[in-house]
C-alpha cells in the first residue's frame, strides 16, 4: 500500500511540475485516522496532506462535476469503482472529459469504519496492509471481518484511463452480491415487509444518500423541486422515506453502478444498496445482463427495449 | 385569483337519466375558485355553446371545466367555445361524465357521486392549466398513396389533378389491384376493363403522379405535413426505363411454369412476364423463383431477344427516401385463404372456385378466353351452384365476423351473366340473406330473380361431395324446411375479403389505429369517416371497411379532398401539448433524448448566471415544439423532473390523484 | 313448471347461447338424419329461442338425432343445436315414465357382436 | 415419457383384437406405458348436458389416476377418448363441474385437468412419429386399398377434440401410407354413420352405414379401418357388406410383424 | 366479493393513454358494458407518461389499486411509449412487491380502441381482485393522516 501512495504521489508531483495539470483530486488525511476525506490539491507542496490507505473508501469522481467546470485540468485517482461512476457521468456529459486527467489505482478493499468500531478501535495510530488483512494499531484483521460490504462482493476491474498505478494486487470477492437480494426474494410478502418497515423507519431523512451519490447530480432534486408534486423536506408522515428511497433507486435504476455509497455513508446503517441492487438484478434478468459504466455509450436499460420484453404482468411468472 | 365555471351537461337523458346533474352543478359551485355552475340540456348545442360564451365574458372567467361526453368527442368544441369568447383554448378542462360514467353505471347516487370526483378532478387539473399556443410547422406539398387499385388510383388522380405531386407505391409489379381481375361490374354490368384502365393510363401519364410498382414501405418517420419515407423497390431484374413492354421475352422464355397471378393461378405464365395486356408501367418482370438464368446461372434467352437491352440479372432492391405531406393508406383486400371450410371441398374439388377465380373463367382476357368451362376437365357446366356468405359473418372463429358486403351483388351479377351466356345452365344460389342496400341494387338483383330464373335457395350449405362424377351440394331450404341436395358441376365459393395482410404492418410504420379484423379505424365513423385518428393518415377503400366500386370510388375522392385541404396549407399548427425542459433544473445528461422517438430533443450550451456577476456554460436539453407529438416519454426518463409535459404536467396529473383520492 | 320457464332451463342446461343464431339453416343442411326427423335441427333453436317447447318433447327428432356433432362443428355463429337436442331430451327421460328403452326389449337387441359401449351408451342417451 | 394406457370396457370383451395388437404394437415402437390402475368405465356417452356432473365422475376418477401415475391417459376407443377428453376439458374449463366434481370425489388432491389425454393414433402421429413407423415396418401391406374411416367421435366438436381438421382430416390416411397400404379418399370418411341408433332406430343405422360404405366402395376402398368399436359394430352389421372393416391397430400389429 | 363496508369503498385509479385505452373505456361507455364506479381514470397521452411517482403518490392518498392502460406494444400511438412503459413499470412492480406491497394492487393491461369489452372485463376483474384484497392495510401507514 505504501508503494502504491509513494508512486501516485510521484505522478501528481510530475504532473503539478510540468503543468499538464493545475489541481489534484484526491484523499487527505483526517484527525482520527480513519477519517479520510476528499480533497483537491494545488500545489505539489499541499501534497503533504495526500494520503492513500485502507481508509480511503470515498468515490472521487462525484466532484469531478463540480471540479472539472472550473479552469485548469485536474488529476484524479480512481479506484476501480469510482471509474465506473466516472464513466456513467462522462456518458450523461456531466464531467468535462478533456479536464480531466485520470489516473486508475488498484484497491483490495476497503476499511469500514464503523466495524473498527465495533472491535473497539476508535482512532488509528498505525496501520497496514496485505491483499488479503489489515493490522491496525498493531492489530491483524482479516479483509473479509473488516471491510466495507460494498467492497465484499466487487468484481470491478480497471477500466480504460490516461495511466494506470498497479502492482497487480487484486483481492477476489468473498461474497456474490445479489445474495441479500435473493433472501428477500425469497421471503413471504410479510416479512419483506417487516424487514423494509424496520429498516426504513430509521431513515432521518439527512440526505447523505442523495448527496454521495455519483447518479444523483441533479442541479435541483425532484423532493426539493415544488413544481414535481413530491416535494418534501422531511417525512410528514411514514410512507415519505419509502417513497423517497424508491423514486430515488428508480431514477438511479439502470444508472446506478453499484458503487455503494449510500449505504457506506448512512448514519442509520439503512442497506439502502439493496433497493439498487433488486433493480440490477432484474434488469440482468429481465433484459440481460447490464453494468452501468462499463462504458460510455451504450444505451441504458430504461431508456432502451425489445419488442419481446416481458410484460410487467409477467415479471413473477404469470398472473 | 381564478374564475372557473362549471358546465354541465345532460346530453339529454343520456347523462341526465343517471347522474343527478342538478346536484353535481350545485355539489362542484362550492369548489373554490368555482363561481359559476351551470347545468343545461345540451351543453355542445349552439344554445349551450352560447351559454358558455356569456358566462366567460359575463363572470370574466379565467377557465372553464365541462362535464360532458368524453373528449374524444367534443373536447374541440369547447376549446373552439372558449376561444371566441376570448378565452384561451387550453384553459378548458371536460370530465367524462358520459361514457366513463353514466353510461356505465345504473345506480344514480353512485353515478352523481363519480360524476363529482371525475369534475373535481378536472377543477383541480385546470387550475394548474396555463394558456398554450400552438407553434407551426411546414407543409410538404407531397403525398404518398400506398395502394394502387382502384382506390388508390383515385385518390391519386384526384390529388393530382388538383394540382399537387402525389406518388402511388404498390407491391405487385402493376397497378390496377382486384378491380383489374374483374369481368364486368354491378349494378351497370359495364366492363371493368373499359372503366378502369383509361384511368390506369390516366395515372401514368399525370406529371404529377410518380408510379413505383413491385414497390413497398419500409419505413415510415415524422408526422403530418413533413413524413419522411423509406420505399424499397424491389428487383424486377428489367429496366423500367428501357423495357418498351414488346413482349418478345414472354414468347422467348423456356420456363413457363410460375402460376399465374393475375388469373388467380388458373393457368401459367413464363418467367418473365408483363402481368396482363394493358399493365401499367407496360414493363416486364422476371421471377427470381421461375428463371432459369437467375436459379443456376444458365439461360439468358430473354436478354438475347431484347432489342432494347432492358434484362439485367444483377438489379438489387433499392431503398430511396422522400417527404410527403399527406399519406393515402389504399392497401385494399384480399379473399381469405379457405382452409378452414373443406366441407365446401374447396381444397379437394377442382370445379370448387371462388368468385374471384370465376371471374377469371368468365373474364374475355382470363385463361380460357372467356368461354365458362369448368377447371378440371374444361368442359361447360351445366349446373353451376353458388354458395354465399363463405367465411363471412361467422363468429366461431373460422371466418370473419363480418359481411364482406360485396358477395351479394356480385353473386347477382355473376348468375345473371351466366344465364344470360349460356340460358340452357341451370343456376343455384344459396344464401342466408340477400343484402342489396344501395342505388338500382335491389332490382338488379331481382332481376337475375325475375328474369333470369335464378334459383335463390335461403339456406346455408352443409356439405359439398362428389358422387358419380357431379359435385353434391348439400344444404337447407328452409322455406320448404327440406334439406337438398343438388348434383352440381361447378361450385362457387362466394369467399369473404379481408384487409390485405401487410396492412398491420403499414399501419404499425404510420402508427394508425386498427381494429380486430385489421381493418383501418376512421377518426370518427359519421364525421370524419376517410380520416385515421393519427393526423396526416388517409383512409381509402377496403382497407377502412368492406365497400364494393361505387362507393370505393366515393371514399377515394373524399380522401383526396381531405389531402388536398392540408397540402393547401402552407402552415401547420402543432400540438399545443408540448415537452419543455425547465433549464434551470436540466442537467443535459441525454436521457431524455434517448426515448424520444421523434428526435425532438437537442442539446444546446448555454450561458447561465451563477451569481457574484458570473457566468457559466451550461448543456441544456431543447425541444423542437413542431417536432414534438407530446407522448411524455421523456418527462419520466428525466431524473431532475426538468422535463415536464405541457397540458399534462407532473403537478396537474399528481393534482387530479389527489383529487380522486381525497376520501 | 310453465312452458317459459322450462325453456329457459332447457337453454341453460344446452350451454348454447341461442340468440346467436343467425338463421341460416347450416345446420339443418349438414344433419344426416335429417330426413328421419319431425322437427329439424334449426328449429330446436328457433323453438327455444322463442320459448316454445310443447312440440319439442314430443319429437320424435330426440332419438333420430345421431350426437354426431356435424352442426356443433359446423355452426358458422358458434351455437350448438345438438346441445339443444339433448338438453331437450334431458327434459323428457328425466321425467317420469320417460325412459326409451325398455328392460324387457333388450334380450331382442342384443346379438353376438354387440359392443357393451353400445348397450351402456343406449342407456345412458335414451333412459334417465 | 410415460403413457397411461386406458382400455376401456369393450376391449376386453367385443374388441380384443383392437386392444391386444395395441399392446404389441406399443411393445414394438418401444413406447413407455402402464395400464392404468383401477379402471372404470368412461361412461360411455359424453353428458352434454350443463348439468350433469355425476355421470362425469367415473371419468374423472380415471383422468385423475392417471395425473396421479404421472403420464399421459392413452386411448384407444373413439368413443372413451371423446367422453375423457371432454370431460378433461370440463374439468380445466367449468369451474361449476370442476367444483362439485372435486367436492363428490374428495380426492387427496383437486383434479382440475392436468392430465393429458392422447389417442393411440395421435401418439402414433406426435410421438412416435409416422416416419419411424414406416422404418419399423416389415410387412408392408402393398398395393392394398384402405379407406379410412373416422366417424364423429375423433373429430367433433375440433374446438375440444383438436384432432385433427374436422372435415378433410389426414392422420388415418398418413398412417395407411405409414404401413405400406394405398390410402382412399372418400367424401363420407367424417360422415356419421348412426352406430348410436342401431339399437333402437336400426333403419337410419343401416341408411347412414350404407352411405359410408357405399361411398368408400365407389372410391375404390376394399377395406376400411376405424378406431371405434361402435362404428366397427355398425358397418359390419349394418353396412353393405362389400368392404370389411378393421381396427387400425391390426393393421399395425400386422405390418409390424407382431401379429399371430 | 363486497368485503368492505360500504364507507371504505375501494378505489382505483385508472391512467389510460389517450389513444387507445381511453378511447377503449369510452367504447365500454357507448357499448353500455359496465365496470364498478370504483374506478376512477385519469387520461395520459401515453402509457409512458405515467411516472412512477403518480402511482406512489394515488397509494399514499389512499388508492387501493392502480392499473395503468396502454396501447398493445407495437401498436404505440407514439411507436414506442409503451415499450419504455413496459420496462418502467415491470422494474416499479417488481420493487414494491420487494418492499412487501401486494403485487396484485399494481397491474398493466394492453387495451386497444376496439377493445371496449376487454376493457369493462379488466376493470371488473381487477376491481374484483381489490375488493378480494380489502383495503390497503400493508400501505395504511402511507396514508396522509388530514
Amino acid at each position: 500500500m505504501q508503494r502504491l501512495k509513494t508512486a501516485m504521489i510521484e505522478k501528481a508531483t510530475a504532473l503539478l511540475t510540468s503543468g499538464e495539470v493545475s489541481k489534484v483530486l484526491g484523499w487527505k488525511k483526517g484527525e482520527l485516522g480513519f477519517d479520510v476525506e476528499p480533497a483537491v490539491f494545488t500545489s505539489v507542496d499541499s501534497l503533504v496532506d495526500f494520503t492513500y490507505d485502507a481508509f480511503c473508501g470515498a468515490n472521487l469522481s462525484k466532484y469531478l462535476v463540480e471540479e472539472s467546470k472550473k479552469e485548469g485540468k485536474i488529476l484524479v485517482f480512481l479506484k476501480p469503482c469510482d471509474s465506473y461512476s466516472f464513466n456513467q457521468l462522462i456518458k450523461e456529459h456531466r464531467i468535462k472529459k478533456e479536464n480531466v486527467y485520470t489516473v486508475g489505482i488498484e484497491c483490495q478493499g476497503k476499511v469500514d469504519p464503523y466495524k473498527l468500531k465495533e472491535n473497539g478501535i476508535e482512532f488509528v495510530t498505525d496501520a497496514s496492509e496485505t491483499v488479503d488483512t489489515v493490522t491496525v494499531n498493531g492489530k491483524e484483521f482479516k479483509k473479509e471481518e473488516i471491510i466495507l460490504g460494498k467492497c465484499l462482493t466487487c468484481t470491478k476491474k480497471l477500466l480504460s484511463y490516461d495511466d494506470v498505478i498497479s502492482f497487480n494486487e487484486k483481492r477476489e470477492p468473498s461474497l456474490d452480491r445479489f445474495e441479500m437480494v435473493k433472501k428477500l426474494e425469497a421471503m413471504t410478502a410479510d416479512e419483506r415487509y417487516a424487514f423494509w418497515k424496520d429498516q426504513l423507519s430509521n431513515c432521518i431523512r439527512c440526505n447523505a444518500c442523495r448527496n454521495v451519490c455519483p447518479a444523483c447530480t441533479c442541479t435541483k432534486c425532484v423532493f426539493d423541486n415544488d413544481n414535481s408534486g413530491i416535494a418534501s423536506k422531511a417525512n410528514s408522515d411514514s410512507f415519505e422515506e419509502k417513497m423517497f428511497h424508491i423514486i430515488r433507486a428508480f431514477h438511479v435504476a439502470g444508472r446506478c453502478t453499484d458503487c455503494g455509497e449510500c449505504s457506506r455513508v448512512c448514519p442509520q446503517h439503512i442497506p439502502l444498496h439493496l433497493l439498487n441492487r433488486k433493480f440490477i438484478s432484474d434488469i440482468d434478468r429481465l433484459y440481460g445482463e447490464y453494468q452501468a459504466g462499463e462504458d460510455t455509450e451504450s444505451k441504458g436499460p430504461l431508456t432502451n427495449y425489445t419488442t419481446g420484453d416481458v410484460d410487467p404482468s409477467d415479471v413473477f411468472g404469470g398472473k | 385569483m381564478q374564475k372557473i365555471g362549471v358546465f354541465v351537461c345532460w346530453c339529454g337523458s343520456n347523462i341526465a337519466a343517471t347522474v343527478d346533474v342538478k346536484k353535481v352543478a350545485e355539489v362542484l359551485k362550492a369548489e373554490p375558485g368555482v363561481v359559476i355552475s351551470e347545468n343545461y340540456q345540451y351543453m355542445c348545442s349552439e344554445n349551450g355553446q352560447a351559454l358558455i360564451r356569456n358566462a366567460i365574458k359575463e363572470h370574466g372567467l379565467t377557465g372553464i371545466v365541462v362535464c360532458s361526453c368524453s373528449p374524444r368527442m367534443h373536447e374541440a368544441t369547447f376549446r373552439k367555445t372558449a376561444e371566441s369568447a376570448g378565452l384561451n383554448p387550453y384553459m378548458v378542462e371536460i370530465a367524462n361524465i358520459r361514457e366513463q360514467c353514466s353510461w356505465i353505471h345504473k345506480d344514480i347516487e353512485e353515478a352523481t357521486e363519480k360524476a363529482i370526483i371525475l369534475g373535481r378532478s378536472a377543477i383541480a387539473k385546470l387550475k394548474l392549466n396555463a394558456p398554450l399556443t400552438s407553434g407551426e410547422s411546414a407543409v410538404v406539398k407531397r403525398a404518398l398513396v400506398i395502394g394502387g387499385g382502384i382506390a388508390g388510383i383515385q385518390s391519386a388522380l384526384d390529388i393530382a389533378e388538383a394540382g399537387y405531386e402525389v406518388d402511388i407505391v404498390e407491391s405487385a409489379p402493376t397497378i390496377g389491384g382486384n378491380m383489374a381481375k374483374l369481368d364486368k361490374t354491378f349494378p351497370t354490368l359495364d366492363c371493368a376493363a373499359c372503366i378502369l384502365t383509361p384511368k390506369m393510363v390516366d395515372c401514368a401519364q399525370n406529371e404529377n403522379i410518380d408510379i413505383m410498382t413491385f414497390s413497398e414501405i419500409e419505413s415510415v418517420k415524422g408526422f403530418v405535413g413533413n413524413f419522411k419515407v423509406q420505399i424499397r423497390r424491389k428487383a424486377r431484374f428489367v429496366d423500367e426505363k428501357k423495357c418498351t413492354g414488346c413482349g418478345v421475352c414472354m414468347q422467348k422464355c423456356p420456363s413457363k411454369k410460375g402460376k399465374n397471378e393475375f388469373n388467380m393461378g388458373l393457368n401459367n405464365r413464363p418467367a418473365i412476364y408483363i402481368p396482363f395486356a394493358q399493365a401499367i408501367p407496360n414493363v416486364a418482370i422476371i421471377d427470381p423463383e421461375q428463371c432459369l438464368k437467375l436459379k443456376n446461372g444458365k439461360c439468358g434467352l430473354c436478354a438475347m431477344q431484347c432489342q432494347v437491352n432492358a434484362i439485367d440479372y444483377t438489379q438489387k432492391d433499392e431503398i430511396i427516401e422522400r417527404e410527403y405531406g399527406a399519406i393515402v393508406v389504399a392497401t385494399g383486400y384480399k379473399p381469405i385463404s379457405l382452409e378452414n371450410f373443406n366441407e365446401y371441398g374447396y381444397d379437394t374439388y377442382k370445379d370448387v372456385v371462388t368468385s374471384l377465380e370465376l371471374e377469371r373463367l368468365m373474364n374475355a382476357a382470363g385463361p380460357s378466353d372467356g368461354h365458362l368451362v369448368r377447371p378440371s376437365d374444361h368442359k361447360e357446366p351445366k349446373v353451376i351452384t353458388f354458395i354465399q356468405c363463405v367465411g363471412s359473418r361467422d363468429t366461431s372463429g373460422c371466418g370473419k365476423p363480418y359481411c364482406s358486403k360485396i358477395c351479394c351483388m356480385y353473386t347477382a351479377k355473376h348468375a345473371m351473366l351466366i344465364r344470360e351466356k349460356y340460358p340452357n345452365t341451370e343456376v343455384h344460389v344459396f344464401y342466408i340473406d340477400v343484402r342489396t342496400p344501395g342505388k338500382n341494387y335491389d332490382e338488379f338483383f331481382r332481376r337475375a330473380v325475375e328474369q333470369y330464373g335464378v334459383d335463390y335457395i335461403k339456406g346455408m350449405v352443409g356439405k359439398v361431395y362428389e358422387e358419380n362424377g357431379k359435385l353434391m351440394v348439400q344444404g337447407s331450404d328452409l322455406i320448404n324446411n327440406e334439406q337438398v341436395v343438388i348434383p352440381s358441376d361447378l361450385v362457387v365459393l362466394a369467399a369473404a375479403i379481408e384487409p390485405n395482410p401487410s396492412v398491420r404492418k403499414i399501419a404499425t410504420m404510420v402508427t394508425a389505429s386498427i381494429d380486430t379484423n385489421n381493418f383501418l379505424t376512421e377518426a370518427h365513423a359519421k364525421l370524419r369517416p376517410v380520416e385515421s385518428p393519427t393526423a396526416g393518415i388517409f383512409l381509402s377503400g377496403v382497407c377502412q371497411g368492406p365497400k364494393d366500386i361505387p362507393e370505393t370510388v366515393s371514399q377515394a375522392s373524399a380522401c383526396a379532398a381531405k389531402v388536398v385541404g392540408l397540402l393547401s396549407k402552407d402552415k401547420l399548427k402543432c400540438n399545443a401539448c408540448v415537452s419543455h425542459s425547465d433549464e434551470m433544473l436540466c442537467t443535459g445528461c441525454s436521457v431524455c433524448a434517448n426515448v424520444c422517438p421523434y428526435g425532438a430533443i437537442t442539446y444546446v450550451d448555454k450561458e447561465f448566471r451563477i451569481g457574484g456577476g458570473k457566468t457559466e456554460l451550461r448543456r441544456v436539453a431543447s425541444v423542437n415544439e413542431a417536432v414534438c407529438q407530446g407522448c411524455g416519454a421523456c418527462t419520466v426518463a428525466c431524473p431532475s423532473g426538468a422535463m415536464d409535459l405541457k397540458g399534462f404536467s407532473n403537478k396537474q396529473i399528481m393534482a387530479e390523484v389527489d383529487a380522486i383520492c381525497k376520501r | 313448471m310453465d312452458r317459459k320457464e322450462q325453456a329457459k332451463l332447457i337453454r341453460e342446461r344446452s350451454g348454447t347461447d341461442v340468440r346467436k343464431c343467425m338463421k341460416c339453416g347450416k345446420c339443418s343442411g349438414r344433419c344426416p338424419a335429417y330426413a328421419e326427423m319431425d322437427i329439424k335441427p334449426h328449429q330446436f333453436v328457433s323453438y327455444i329461442e322463442k320459448g316454445e317447447v310443447e312440440k319439442l318433447l314430443e319429437s320424435k327428432s330426440l332419438y333420430t338425432c345421431l350426437s354426431c356433432f356435424a352442426c356443433v362443428e359446423r355452426c358458422p355463429r358458434g351455437v350448438a343445436p345438438a346441445n339443444v337436442i339433448e338438453a331437450v331430451r334431458q327434459e323428457v327421460i328425466r321425467a317420469q315414465g320417460g325412459n326409451k328403452v325398455q328392460a324387457e326389449n333388450i334380450p331382442a337387441i342384443v346379438d353376438e357382436a354387440i359392443p357393451q359401449q353400445l348397450l351402456v351408451s343406449m342407456f345412458r342417451k335414451f333412459n334417465k | 415419457m410415460k403413457f397411461c394406457y386406458y382400455p376401456g370396457c369393450t376391449l376386453r370383451t367385443k374388441a380384443k383384437q383392437l386392444d391386444i395388437y395395441a399392446r404389441k404394437c406399443l411393445e414394438k415402437l418401444g413406447v413407455d406405458f402402464e395400464e392404468i390402475k383401477e379402471w372404470q368405465c368412461c361412461g360411455a356417452v359424453y353428458p352434454v348436458s350443463k348439468d350433469e356432473v355425476a355421470t362425469k365422475l367415473s371419468a374423472v376418477r380415471t383422468l385423475a389416476s392417471a395425473k396421479e401415475q404421472g403420464g399421459k391417459l392413452l386411448t384407444l376407443c373413439s368413443a372413451c377418448h371423446h367422453v375423457l377428453k371432454r370431460v378433461n376439458c370440463d374439468m380445466k374449463n367449468d369451474a361449476n363441474i370442476r367444483l362439485k366434481a372435486n367436492n363428490y370425489l374428495a380426492l387427496d388432491e383437486e383434479y382440475v385437468g392436468e392430465t393429458d389425454v392422447v389417442h393411440f393414433l395421435e401418439l402414433l402421429r406426435d410421438y412416435v412419429g409416422f416416419d419411424k413407423i414406416k422404418e419399423a415396418v416389415v410387412n408392408p401391406l402393398k398395393g392394398q386399398k384402405i379407406g379410412a374411416y373416422y366417424g364423429c367421435l375423433l373429430l367433433r366438436p375440433s374446438e375440444t377434440l383438436a384432432f385433427d381438421n374436422p372435415e378433410n382430416p389426414r392422420i388415418i390416411e398418413d398412417f395407411i401410407s405409414a404401413i405400406g397400404a394405398t390410402p382412399v379418399n372418400y367424401a363420407f370418411k367424417n360422415e356419421c354413420c348412426g352406430a348410436y341408433v342401431s339399437t333402437t332406430q336400426q333403419d337410419l343405422a343401416v341408411k347412414k352405414s350404407h352411405k359410408v360404405t357405399d361411398s368408400a366402395k365407389a372410391a375404390g376402398a376394399e377395406k376400411l379401418v376405424t378406431a371405434c368399436p361402435l362404428c366397427m359394430y355398425n358397418l359390419t352389421e349394418n353396412g353393405n357388406g362389400e368392404v370389411p372393416v378393421y381396427y387400425f391397430t391390426e393393421l399395425l400389429a400386422e405390418a409390424l410383424g407382431v401379429k399371430e | 366479493m363486497q368485503e368492505m363496508n360500504n364507507e371504505k369503498k375501494p378505489l382505483i385509479v385508472a391512467f389510460c393513454c389517450n389513444w387507445c385505452s381511453y378511447a377503449g373505456a369510452d367504447l365500454a361507455g357507448s357499448s353500455r358494458l359496465s365496470y364498478p364506479a370504483d374506478v376512477k381514470i385519469i387520461r395520459v397521452p401515453c402509457s409512458c407518461r405515467v411516472n412512477p411517482m403518480f402511482i406512489l403518490k394515488a397509494f399514499q392518498r389512499g388508492a387501493d389499486g392502480v392499473i395503468i392502460c396502454g396501447c398493445h406494444p407495437g401498436d404505440c400511438h407514439y411507436t414506442t411509449g409503451n415499450y419504455y412503459a413496459r420496462r418502467r413499470m415491470s422494474l416499479l412492480f417488481s420493487m414494491l412487491d420487494y418492499l412487501g406491497i401486494e403485487r396484485e394492487r399494481t397491474r398493466v393491461e394492453w387495451v386497444s380502441a376496439a377493445e371496449g369489452a376487454k376493457f369493462s372485463a379488466v376493470m371488473n376483474d381487477f376491481a374484483g381482485k381489490i375488493a378480494e384484497l380489502g383495503e390497503n392495510k400493508r400501505l395504511e401507514d402511507l396514508r396522509c393522516k388530514d
